[in-house]
C-alpha cells in the first residue's frame, strides 16, 4: 500500500519544538523527525522512550570480562601450568588487567554493533529521500496521513504558522 | 638456529642440499612472516651419510675421551680431550694428573681453537711457495749437509722423545749446537741453582705445604712457570672448609698489580730495579739467625719500609720449613739471595723440591746471547728455529731479521708464517698437539704421553719426524715416542716389564711416574751468593718500564686465538689490546686518563704509541706494558664481529692487535730482563678508548651520589682472619638474619627430583678466568670483536667481576667475584617474559628457551645481576673450520634472542640419561659444569641442594656462605663463600 | 552584560554562526584544493616518514645492534617512544569522553581532532613494541592462539602481555568512538557533495539520515562509549606503568607509577592537543571555532596536570630517600646528579618550570607563548620517559655492570620517522575528513544566546 | 541477548576450528613433515627386513642403545648378511636349477639394489675390495629431522621401554620409510605427559619431564 506524507522543514530550534508540540496536540501522527544534530528536548517532545542498548553493553561487558578471566586461569593453571618466577599457577592478581580490558573491549564493540543493527545502519544503505538541508541545518518533520480526512493544505498552513520554512507533500509507494 | 648436525654423518659440515636452497633459519623467518604461504613449502632436504665401515669404539653421537697433555705453555698439564664424531670439541684437565689435578687454565682451554685455525699452514713452504715434503727435505738436506756451524734454536723441550731426536740429530751433524731459550725466561733462577746446588733445574714449588709465601714480582698464580699446579696448591693451602682449616699467609712485593698480587694478604710496591736490594735487606734479617755467614753490610737504604721487612722476616721465621720465598726477576743476584733465604728457612726439601725438580724452563740466556753474537758476526751456516720466535720476542728482533738474511739456511717449524718464519728459507709446519704423538716430562719423574685425537688437518710433520728425516733415519712420531718409552721410560718405572701392557696403561692414564733422572744436588754453597748493594732507579721525570705476560697472551704465541684476545684481563678487564698501565697518581700528574694515547720512548728503541690504562695498585714510578701483542697477522681480526653501517673494525686492515713490547727487553749478562730502568712518556693528544668489560671499579657508590658516610654494597663480601676466628659469619652486612628462609608470599613450588645449585668459594678463586673460557668453549659463546665489547655487548655467560678497595698502608685491595646466572627461585626475569621463553624447571633451573624467545630484552632489564646476554647481531660463525669446535649439544643462538648461563644443562641431561640407562641414581659430583670442571682452584662446586649429603649442601650450610643480593627475595641458587684475608685487623 | 555576570555564558562559537555556516566553514577545507601550507607540511612529514621506514627496515634486517643498547641498558629510545606516544594518545579520549561526561560543552570544537590524534598516536606507539623485538617476525607469538606446541600459551603474568591487550583494546575502542561520532558528519558531507566523494562518504555514512529515533539511540551509545573509554584511558597508562613498577629495578619499582603515569600521559596529551589546535586554527582558518577561550581552558588543564607531575617527581624522590633502601636512594641521586643528570633537568625544566608561566592570564592569551610552552611540554614528557627508563637501568645493583648509553643515528631516525608517520596521518585526516564535529558544534551554537542556555 | 549468544558462539567456533582444522584437513603448518616419504639411493625395504625377516630394529640401529642417535647402519653392518645373501632366494634358486641343468657351477646372481651397496663399498665381482673401484659412502635422504634447537636422545626412550613404532609408526610394513607422526612439539609433550607403564608398580605410569630444558639447550 502507499502512504501520504507531509514534510515540513524548520530552521530554528524553538520553531520545531513548538510545531511538534502543536502537531501532537492536534492529534496528527508524526511519522519521523529528521534532525541535523541532537536537539535536546526534541525526543521528549516527540514522545520517544529511552533506548535499551545499555543492557547489551552491560551483558557483553560482563561476558567479555568473565571469558578473559576464565581463559587466563585455564591456560595458566589447567592447560599447561608452568612455574614462572615461583608464582602460583593461578596467580589471579596478575590476571586482573587483561580481564578488565577484555570486558571493556567486548562491551564497546557489542554496543556499537547492536546500535548499528537496531538502527539498520549498514554500508550501502540508501538514505530516505528528504527535502534539502536535512543533514545541514534543517529539522524536517514528517507527518503521515492516518485516514482519508487527512488535509494536507491545512496541515501545511499549521506548520507554516509555526515557522516552517518549507513544506512538501509526497506519496510513498511502499512495497506490498 | 643452527648447530653442526650431530646425526650419524661423521663429517660435520653441512651436507649438500637439494630442492630450493634455504637454511632452516631463513625458512622459519619467512614462515613467520607468511605462515600460510609457507604452509605448503617443505624445509630443505638433508642428507644423512653413515660411515661405510664403522669401528667398534666409535658410536656416532657419543663422546670419546683421550688422555693427553696441554701444549699451551711449557707447564704441560695433563688433559682429557673430549671428541665427538671424530673431532675434539673440548679440553679438560686430567683429574688424575699430579700437575693439573683436573684443572686447566684459560690458555689451555682455548688452545683447542688453535687446532681449528684455518690460517695454519697446511703444507711446508720453501722460499715462500707451498711445496711437498720431499722437496723440502731435499733442499734442507742439502743445506744442512753444507753447513759446518749449525745451530738448533728451540724453547724448552722437556720431552724425552724430542730430546732424544735432538741428540740423534746433533750426533748426525757434527758442528751443530742446540740452544734453548724461553721467551718468558727463568735463566737466572736456573743459573742460581747451578751455582748453589750444582744443578741447573727449577726447584718444584710445593705451595700446598706452605703456610707463608712471600713473592717478589713472581706472578705464580697467573703466568709464572706452572700456574695451574701453583693455583691448586695455593687453594689447598688456603682451604678454610678443609680439615684442618688452613689459611696460608701471602705477601707480594711487585711493581705492577699482577693477578697474584691481587690475591695477596699484604702487598708492597717497589721498582723492578729495587728488588735485589730489598731481598738483600730481607736476607740480612733472616740469614744470621740460621747461622749463614754472608757479608750483607753497606747496603743502600731499603726500598721497603723497615716495618714491612720486620713483618716479612717475622712471618717467614715463624714458618720455618713451611715458608716459601719466590722471585720472578731474572737477576742472578736476586735469585741467589732468594735461594739463600729459602735455604736459611730450611725450605729446600719441604716447600722446594730439588729431588723431583721442575723441567718446565730450561732456557739459557747466556747461550742465547752468544748465538745472537754469532749470528750478527755471520758465523752461523744454518739455523733451525722451533717453538720460539726470536725476531718477534727478542729486543734485537729487527737487527736479527737482517742477520738471518746472512745465514745460508734458516728453517722454521712454526705452524704459521710468523715473524721469524718470514725470514726463513723453509717453513716445515708442525701439526697441532692434538694431531700428533708427543710426550713430556714437565717435572722430573712425571712422564706424560700426548696422544693425537684426530688426523692432521693439513700436510704437516712433527718436529721429531723432521729431525729424524734429516738425520737420515726417517721414523714416525708414533714410533719414536714408543721407542723412547720402551728404551728410556720403561726402565725408569719400577715394576714395569711388559711394554705393551705398560704402554696401554700409560695411554689410558695419560702419564707414568718414573724415577727422576737428575743427579742429587750437592750441598748449598753460600759463597756463590751474590749481593746487590744498590738499586736501579729512573731519573726524575722518567719512569721504569715493566714488560709482563698477560694470563691470556703469555709471550704472544696465542695471539691468533680470538677467545683469548677477547678474554678480559683478570685485573684491568681490558680486551683486544695492550696498553701503558700507569698508577692513578702518575696519570693525574701527567694529565692522562684511560684511553689517552701516549708515546713511550726508551733509549735505543723506536718510540711506541699505546693507549693509557690507569691501574690502581701499581708503583707510581713505573709504566707496565703487556708482552705478546703486535703479532704479525693479527689483522686477520679486522673482520671479526658484525659489520654494519656504524660498526668499527677490531683492528685496522694491515694493522696488529696491540703493540709489541719486546723491543724494551734487555739481554743482560745474567739473563733476559723484562724491565727498562728509564723510559719517557709523552702525550700525543689523541685518544683511543679501550674495550674494557667493566667501567666502574668499586663496591662503594660514587661519593657525590651517596649519603654522607658513603654506601658500600655487600655483594663480594669478605672479612679478615682475626674477625673470622671470633665469628665465622663475620663479614655479613649488619642486621642480616641468621641464614633463615626468607619470608615468602607464595606457596613453595612442588619440589622436583633435584634442586641444582652452585657454591663459589671467593677465598679460593684467583680470577684466573679459566672458567670463562671453559664456559665459552662448552656453550658455543661467540666472539663479538673489539667494537662490540666497547659497546658493552660482550657475550661471556660467566664473567669475573673485579672490585678495588682501599687496603692496608694505602695499598689497593682487589676482590674477584665470578658472576653468572644465579638461577633465582623467584626469578624476576621469568615473570616478565610475555611468551614464556624463560621459566623455571622442576629441578630449580632458570631455563632460557632460545627458539621461543622473541627478544624483548625485558628479562635482561629486570635481572638484578645483569647476566643475561642478547644476540644484537648474527654473531659470526662463518669460518667452517672454526665451527668444528662447536659443541653439538648446545644450540648456536641466532640473532635477536636472549641467552645466559644454563648451569650446563646439557651436561645435567647427559648425566641423568647416563644414570637412567645404567639404572642407578646419580652420584654427587658425577655431573660437573664446565666452569667447575676447569677451575684449577676447585673454587666452584655444583650439585643437588636437595641431597643433604652432597658437597653443595654442605657448602650452603657453611657459615661463610651467602647469596648475592639475597635481600631482594629472589632466592638465588648460587652461593658465595666469603673471602677471608689473612690479616689481624679490618682495614677501613 | 550577561557576559560580565556569567563568564561561562559567553558563546562557545564566535562570529554568530548559523548551522549552515558551520557546515560551510568546516567542509570548506575538504572541498577546495589543498593550500600550499598543507602541501609543505605534508611533504615534510612524508619525508620524515620515509627516513623512518629506512631506519626501521635496516634495523629489522640487520639486528637490534644497530641501536645503541647494551648488556645493561636493554631499552632506551624504543620504549621511550612507545610510552611517549601512548601518552599523547590519551588526551584525545580524555577530551572527548571525560569532558563529555563532565558536560564540558566547549569540547565540541576540539574533540574530533583530538580523537583522530589519539588514533594516530596509538598507531605510532604500537609500532615500537613490534620493532623493538629481536625477532619481530615472531611477534604473533604474544597472542594466545591454539598451536601445535602442546598447546603452549603465553605468560599472562607479564606486564608486556597486559600491554598487548591494553593497547589493542584502547585502539579499537578509540577507533569505534571516533567513527561513531563521525557518522552524522559523513552524512552531511554526503548530502552536500557529488560524485566520488559522495559515494565514498555515503558508504561510510551507513545511510544515516538523522532520524530522531536513531539520534535517540546514538546519544545513548555515545554516552556508553564515553563511559567505557574513561576507565579505559586510566587503565591503559596504569598498565604501561606496570611495565616498570612491577619490576625489581630501583627507579622502576615504585608504587606511585600508575597515577603518576596517567597524569603525565594526560599532561603530554594536552600539550600535543594545544600544539595541533594552534596549528590547525591558523592553517585551516578555524579561528571562530577554536577560540582563545578554548586555548585558555586547555592551558589551565596543562597547568593543573603539570602540577600533578611535579608532585609525582618530588614524591618519588622523597620516598626513595626516606625508604632507607640504599639502591633506591642511589637510583634517584644518580638520576639527578649522575652522568645522565642533564636529561633529568631538561625534564624538570620543561614539565614543571615552563608551564608555571600559564598562571598568568596574559600569557594564556598570547598564543605564540602558549604554542612554545606546548612544544616544551612535548619535549619534556619525552625526556621524562627517557629518564625513567635509561637512568634507572644504566646503574642498577651490581657496579660491575654499570654502563652508559648513547643513541645511534638509526635510533634518532626511527624517532623522527614516528613523528613523520603521525603528522602524515594527521594532515591526511584534516584534508579528507571534517576536523570539527559539525553535529556537535551545531548543538552548542545556541549556547550563550539566551534561549536554551 | 540472542545476538550476544551468537557472538560468543562465533568466537568459540573460531577457536575450535583453528585448533581442529590442521588435524582434520591435510593442511600442514610450516615445519610439519608428516607423511614425508622421499626416494632413497638404495630401495631398502623395512617391510622385508623388519617385517618378513623380523630382524630386530636394534640389530642395525644399535646406536639407539648407546647414543642419542639411533643412527643409520654403516654399510659394513649390511655386509654381515649380504656378504652371503646377494639376491632374493627365488632368483638364486632359479640360477642353481639352471646350473644343474647345464652341469656347471652356479654363478653368483646379484640383485641390482644390492649391487649399489657393493659399489658403495668398492667391492669387485668377487665381493672383495677392489683397488680399481673407489668406495664412496651412501647418502641417504634424512626423513625424521627435528629442528636444530630440539635435542632428542634415543637412550632414555629405549630405556623407558617406548616401542620404536610409537614414534616411527608401523615401520615393519613400510616398503619405503615414511614419517608417520608430526614430530611436533605438542606431540612430544603430550606423550611425555601421558607417560609409559611403570616397570616397578603394576598399573602405574611413569611420566616424563616436560621441563623445557629437557629438549631445548
Amino acid at each position: 500500500m502507499s502512504r501520504r506524507l507531509l514534510y515540513a522543514s524548520f530552521v530554528g530550534e524553538a520553531e520545531v519544538l513548538a510545531a511538534v508540540a502543536a502537531l501532537r496536540a492536534g492529534g496528527h501522527s508524526i511519522d519521523e523527525i529528521y534532525a541535523p544534530y541532537a536537539l535536546h528536548g526534541l525526543d521528549r517532545a516527540a514522545g520517544l522512550r529511552r533506548s535499551r542498548l545499555g543492557w547489551v553493553c552491560a551483558a557483553a561487558g560482563f561476558l567479555g570480562a568473565g571469558g578473559m578471566a576464565w581463559f587466563q586461569s585455564w591456560t595458566s593453571a589447567t592447560s599447561w601450568p608452568l612455574n614462572v618466577g615461583g608464582k602460583p599457577f593461578f596467580s589471579w592478581p596478575a590476571f586482573v588487567p587483561v580481564t578488565f580490558e577484555g570486558g571493556v573491549l567486548a562491551a564497546g564493540l557489542a554496543t556499537v554493533a547492536a546500535f548499528l543493527l537496531r538502527s539498520r545502519l549498514y554500508p550501502g544503505r540508501a538514505p530516505s529521500p528528504l527535502p534539502a538541508g536535512a543533514t545541514d541545518d534543517r529539522f524536517v518533520v514528517a507527518v503521515v496521513a492516518r485516514d482519508a480526512t487527512f488535509d494536507a493544505q491545512a496541515l501545511a498552513r499549521l506548520c507554516l504558522e509555526h515557522g516552517a520554512v518549507e513544506t512538501v507533500e509526497r506519496v510513498e509507494r511502499g512495497e506490498p | 638456529m643452527s648447530k653442526p648436525p650431530a646425526d650419524s654423518a661423521p663429517h660435520p659440515d653441512h651436507a649438500p642440499r637439494r630442492g630450493f636452497d634455504v637454511d632452516r633459519r631463513t625458512f622459519l623467518k619467512t614462515a613467520g612472516f607468511a605462515m600460510l604461504a609457507a604452509g605448503c613449502a617443505r624445509p630443505p632436504v638433508e642428507k644423512a651419510i653413515p660411515l661405510l665401515v664403522q669401528p667398534e669404539e666409535l658410536v656416532p653421537g657419543t663422546n670419546l675421551w683421550y688422555a693427553s697433555a696441554c701444549a699451551g705453555c711449557a707447564a704441560r698439564c695433563g688433559t682429557l680431550v673430549k671428541c665427538r664424531d671424530g673431532r675434539p670439541i673440548k679440553l679438560e684437565g686430567n683429574p688424575a694428573h699430579p700437575l693439573s689435578r683436573g684443572g686447566l687454565c684459560a690458555v689451555g682451554q682455548a688452545s683447542l681453537l688453535g687446532l681449528y685455525d684455518s690460517r695454519r699452514l697446511a703444507a711446508p713452504v720453501l722460499r715462500g711457495k707451498p711445496v711437498a715434503w720431499p722437496e723440502v727435505d731435499v733442499a734442507v738436506g742439502a743445506g744442512l749437509h753444507a753447513a759446518r756451524r749449525m745451530r738448533l734454536l728451540t724453547d724448552t723441550l722437556a720431552s724425552p722423545t724430542e730430546e732424544r731426536a735432538v741428540r740423534r740429530f746433533l750426533a748426525a751433524h757434527p758442528g751443530a749446537r742446540h740452544v734453548v731459550y724461553d721467551p718468558l725466561s727463568c735463566s737466572a733462577l736456573l743459573d742460581a741453582h747451578q751455582q748453589l746446588f750444582g744443578l741447573r733445574v727449577l726447584p718444584r714449588m710445593r705451595i700446598e705445604r706452605a703456610t707463608a709465601v712471600v713473592a717478589f714480582d713472581a706472578d705464580f698464580l697467573g703466568t709464572w712457570i706452572s700456574p695451574v699446579e701453583a693455583t691448586a696448591g695455593y687453594a689447598q693451602a688456603r682451604d678454610l672448609s678443609g680439615t684442618p682449616p688452613r689459611l696460608l699467609w701471602h705477601a707480594q712485593i711487585e711493581s705492577r698489580l699482577s693477578p697474584t698480587g691481587a690475591r695477596a694478604d699484604r702487598r708492597w710496591t717497589v721498582l723492578p730495579g729495587e728488588i735485589p736490594l730489598a731481598l738483600a735487606h730481607l736476607a740480612a734479617r733472616l740469614l744470621p739467625a740460621a747461622g749463614m755467614s754472608l757479608e750483607l753490610s753497606g747496603l743502600e737504604p731499603s726500598p721497603l719500609p723497615a716495618a714491612a721487612l720486620d713483618e716479612l722476616a717475622a712471618r717467614l721465621a715463624a714458618a720455618r720449613g713451611s715458608s716459601l720465598v719466590l722471585c720472578g726477576s731474572n737477576s742472578l743476584a736476586a735469585q741467589t739471595l732468594v735461594a739463600a733465604i729459602n735455604q736459611a728457612l730450611g725450605n729446600y726439601g719441604r716447600t722446594l723440591d730439588l729431588e723431583q725438580p721442575s723441567l718446565q724452563r730450561q732456557g739459557d740466556d747466556r747461550a742465547l746471547a752468544q748465538l745472537i753474537e754469532e749470528l750478527e758476526r755471520g758465523a752461523v751456516d744454518a739455523l733451525l728455529v722451533r717453538g720460539v720466535n726470536p725476531v718477534y720476542d727478542l729486543q734485537q728482533g729487527t737487527s736479527l731479521r737482517a742477520a738471518l738474511a746472512q745465514v745460508p739456511l734458516v728453517v722454521s717449524f712454526a705452524e704459521r708464517v710468523d715473524e721469524t718464519a718470514a725470514a726463513a728459507h723453509a717453513v716445515c709446519p708442525e701439526p697441532h698437539t692434538l694431531e700428533t704423538w708427543r710426550d713430556a716430562e714437565p717435572v722430573a719423574g712425571l712422564v706424560t704421553v700426548m696422544q693425537p685425537a684426530l688426523r692432521p688437518l693439513g700436510s704437516t710433520r712433527a718436529f721429531c719426524e723432521s729431525l729424524a728425516a734429516w738425520s737420515g733415519a726417517p721414523r714416525s712420531a708414533y714410533e719414536q715416542v714408543r721407542d723412547t718409552w720402551r728404551e728410556d721410560v720403561l726402565p725408569r718405572v719400577p715394576g714395569a716389564s711388559d711394554f705393551e701392557g705398560f704402554w696401554t696403561a700409560a695411554l689410558d692414564r695419560g702419564f707414568v711416574e718414573a724415577r727422576p733422572t737428575p743427579p742429587a744436588p750437592r750441598p748449598f754453597d753460600v759463597s756463590q751468593v751474590q749481593v746487590a748493594r744498590s738499586a736501579e732507579r729512573p731519573a726524575p721525570g722518567q719512569l721504569a718500564l715493566v714488560a709482563y705476560p698477560k694470563i691470556s697472551q703469555l709471550d704472544g704465541r696465542h695471539a691468533h686465538n680470538p677467545w683469548l684476545q677477547e678474554l678480559p684481563d683478570p685485573v684491568s678487564k681490558a680486551t683486544w689490546d695492550n696498553y701503558a698501565a700507569l698508577a692513578p697518581s702518575t696519570a693525574a700528574e701527567l694529565g692522562l686518563q684511560t684511553g689517552d694515547v701516549v708515546r713511550v720512548a726508551a733509549a735505543g728503541t723506536p718510540p711506541v704509541e699505546l693507549p693509557v690504562l690507569v691501574q690502581p695498585g701499581q708503583h707510581p714510578r713505573t709504566v707496565a706494558v703487556a708482552l705478546g701483542y703486535g703479532r704479525a697477522g693479527t689483522d686477520r681480526f679486522a673482520d671479526v664481529g658484525p659489520r654494519w653501517w656504524f660498526g668499527k673494525r677490531t683492528v685496522a686492515v694491515g694493522g696488529t692487535v696491540g703493540a709489541n713490547a719486546a723491543p724494551w727487553l734487555r739481554l743482560e749478562a745474567d739473563g733476559l730482563r723484562y724491565d727498562r730502568v728509564a723510559v719517557e712518556i709523552e702525550k700525543t693528544g689523541r685518544s683511543r678508548p679501550l674495550a674494557t668489560t667493566q667501567r666502574y671499579d668499586s663496591l662503594d657508590v660514587p661519593a657525590g651520589l651517596a649519603p654522607p658516610g658513603g654506601v658500600h654494597r655487600p655483594i663480594a663480601q669478605e672479612t679478615v682472619l682475626a674477625a673470622y676466628r671470633g665469628n665465622p659469619r663475620a663479614g655479613a652486612p649488619e642486621g642480616e638474619a641468621e641464614s633463615g628462609a626468607p619470608a615468602d608470599l607464595w606457596p613453595a613450588a612442588a619440589p622436583g627430583a633435584h634442586r641444582w645449585g652452585m657454591a663459589i668459594d671467593l677465598n679460593a678463586c684467583t680470577g684466573c678466568s679459566a672458567c670463562a673460557i671453559s664456559c665459552q668453549a662448552e656453550n658455543n659463546v661467540p666472539v663479538v670483536g673489539r667494537d662490540e665489547v666497547q659497546r658493552e655487548r660482550e657475550m661471556h655467560w660467566l664473567r669475573l667481576d673485579r672490585y678495588y678497595a682501599e687496603g692496608p698502608g694505602g695499598e689497593v685491595d682487589v676482590a674477584h667475584q665470578p658472576m653468572l646466572c644465579q638461577h633465582c627461585g623467584h626469578a624476576p626475569c621469568e615473570t616478565v617474559c610475555p611468551v614464556l621463553a624463560t621459566m623455571h624447571s622442576s629441578e630449580g633451573l632458570n631455563q632460557q628457551v632460545y627458539n621461543r624467545c622473541v627478544g624483548t630484552r625485558y628479562c635482561a632489564n629486570n635481572c638484578p645481576y645483569k647476566v643475561r646476554r642478547f644476540n644484537w647481531f648474527d654473531y659470526p660463525h662463518e669460518d667452517p673450520t672454526a665451527n668444528l669446535a662447536l659443541n653439538p649439544d648446545v644450540t648456536v643462538r641466532s640473532r635477536g634472542v636472549m641467552e645466559k648461563c644454563s648451569l650446563c644443562v646439557q651436561r645435567i641431561q647427559a648425566g641423568k640419561i647416563a644414570a637412567t640407562t645404567r639404572g642407578t641414581p646419580l652420584r654427587d659430583g658425577e655431573i660437573k659444569t664446565a666452569c667447575e670442571q676447569s677451575c684449577p682452584a676447585r673454587a666452584i662446586v655444583f650439585g643437588d641442594l636437595a641431597d643433604p649429603q652432597s658437597r653443595i649442601a654442605a657448602q650452603a650450610r657453611d657459615p661463610r656462605a651467602y647469596r648475592a643480593l639475597e635481600e631482594l627475595g629472589v632466592q638465588p641458587s648460587i652461593f658465595y663463600l666469603r673471602r677471608v684475608r689473612n690479616r689481624d685487623q679490618e682495614t677501613t | 552584560m550577561t557576559e560580565a555576570l556569567f563568564p561561562l555564558q559567553r558563546p562557545l562559537i564566535a562570529g554568530d554562526k548559523t548551522a549552515a555556516d558551520v557546515t560551510r566553514d568546516v567542509c570548506r577545507p575538504l572541498e577546495g584544493r589543498p593550500t600550499p601550507l598543507w602541501w609543505a607540511g605534508f611533504l615534510a612529514a612524508a619525508a620524515l616518514l620515509g627516513l623512518g621506514v629506512v631506519c626501521v627496515g635496516y634495523e629489522v634486517a640487520t639486528g637490534i645492534g644497530t641501536w645503541g643498547l647494551n648488556k645493561t641498558v636493554g631499552w632506551a629510545f624504543d620504549i621511550t617512544n612507545f610510552v611517549f606516544w601512548v601518552g599523547i594518545g590519551h588526551a584525545g579520549t580524555l577530551i572527548s569522553a571525560v569532558l563529555f561526561l563532565l558536560r564540558q560543552r566547549w569540547r565540541t570544537s576540539v574533540n574530533r581532532a583530538a580523537e583522530a590524534m589519539t588514533l594516530f598516536a596509538v598507531m605510532c606507539a604500537a609500532l615500537f613494541p613490534l620493532i623493538h623485538m629481536g625477532r619481530p617476525w615472531f611477534a604473533y607469538w604474544v597472542f594466545p592462539y591454539p598451536n601445535t606446541r602442546g598447546s603452549l600459551w603465553v605468560n599472562f603474568r607479564s606486564p608486556l602481555l597486559w600491554d598487548v591487550f591494553a593497547i589493542s583494546t584502547y585502539f579499537l575502542i578509540s577507533l569505534v568512538f571516533w567513527y561513531v561520532g563521525l557518522i552524522p558528519d559523513l552524512a552531511t558531507l554526503r548530502d552536500r557533495s557529488s560524485g566520488r566523494r559522495q559515494r565514498l562518504a555515503g558508504l561510510f555514512a551507513l545511510g544515516w539520515n538523522g532520524a530522531l529515533s536513531t539520534w535517540n539511540r546514538y546519544e545513548l551509545v555515545y554516552l556508553l562509549l564515553a563511559g567505557l573509554a574513561t576507565p579505559l584511558v586510566l587503565s591503559v597508562h596504569s598498565i604501561v606503568s606496570f611495565d616498570f613498577s612491577t619490576s625489581v629495578i630501583p627507579g622502576w619499582h615504585t608504587t606511585i607509577f600508575p597515577p603518576y603515569f596517567v597524569a603525565g600521559a594526560i599532561f603530554s596529551g594536552l600539550g600535543m592537543v594545544l600544539t595541533l589546535m594552534l596549528i590547525a586554527r591558523k592553517t585551516m582558518r578555524l579561528e571562530d571555532y577554536i577560540t582563545p577561550r578554548h586555548v585558555d581552558v586547555l592551558c589551565k588543564l596543562v597547568l593543573a596536570t603539570s602540577l600533578m607531575v611535579g608532585l609525582a617527581y618530588t614524591t618519588e624522590i622523597a620516598t626513595a630517600l626516606y625508604s632507607g633502601n640504599p639502591y633506591e636512594g642511589f637510583a634517584f641521586l644518580n638520576r639527578a646528579a649522575g652522568p645522565m643528570g642533564w636529561t633529568y633537568w631538561i625534564m624538570v625544566g620543561c614539565n614543571v618550570a615552563a608551564p608555571q608561566l600559564l598562571w598568568s592570564a596574559r600569557v594564556r592569551r598570547r598564543l605564540g607563548i602558549v604554542f612554545a610552552i606546548s612544544l616544551l611540554v612535548n619535549v619534556g614528557m619525552w625526556f621524562e620517559r627517557f629518564v625513567i627508563i635509561v637512568t634507572s637501568l644504566h646503574r642498577d645493583f651490581l657496579p660491575s655492570s654499570w654502563a652508559s648509553y648513547s643513541p645511534t643515528p638509526i635510533e634518532i631516525g626511527t624517532l623522527l620517522g614516528s613523528f613523520g608517520l603521525f603528522f602524515t596521518l594527521f594532515l591526511l585526516f584534516c584534508r579528507f575528513l571534517p576536523a570539527i564535529a559539525m553535529g556537535e558544534v551545531k548543538g552548542v551554537l545556541s549556547h550563550g544566546k539566551g534561549d536554551h542556555a | 541477548m540472542r545476538r550476544i549468544v551468537r557472538l560468543v558462539l562465533v568466537v568459540a567456533l573460531g577457536f575450535a576450528s583453528a585448533a581442529l582444522v590442521p588435524r582434520l584437513t591435510g593442511l600442514r603448518l610450516p615445519g610439519n613433515q608428516q607423511g614425508y616419504e622421499p626416494a632413497q639411493p638404495i630401495a631398502y625395504s623395512h617391510r622385508l627386513h623388519a617385517g618378513e625377516l623380523q630382524i630386530p630394529c636394534l640389530y642395525c640401529h644399535s646406536g639407539a642403545l648407546r647414543s642419542r642417535n639411533a643412527g643409520i647402519p654403516a654399510a659394513s653392518v649390511c655386509m654381515n648378511c649380504h656378504r652371503l645373501v646377494t639376491a632374493a632366494r627365488a632368483t638364486t634358486r632359479a640360477e642353481e636349477k639352471q646350473a644343474e641343468a647345464e652341469h656347471r657351477k652356479p654363478r653368483r646372481v646379484v640383485a641390482p639394489e644390492l649391487q649399489k651397496l657393493y659399489d658403495a663399498l668398492g667391492l669387485g665381482p668377487d665381493l672383495k675390495p677392489d683397488p680399481q673401484r673407489t668406495a664412496r659412502p651412501i647418502a641417504w635422504v634424512r626423513i625424521h629431522q627435528l629442528p636444530a634447537f630440539a635435542e632428542f636422545d634415543h637412550r632414555p626412550h629405549v630405556a623407558a621401554g617406548v616401542a620404536c613404532q610409537k614414534c616411527h609408526g608401523p615401520i615393519e610394513t613400510m616398503e619405503r620409510v615414511r614419517q608417520f607422526e608430526t614430530l611436533s612439539m605438542g606431540w612430544c609433550v603430550n606423550c611425555h605427559r601421558a607417560g609409559v607403564p611403570a616397570p616397578d608398580q603394576p598399573g602405574g605410569v611413569k611420566v616424563a619431564s616436560t621441563d623445557c630444558s629437557v629438549c631445548h639447550h
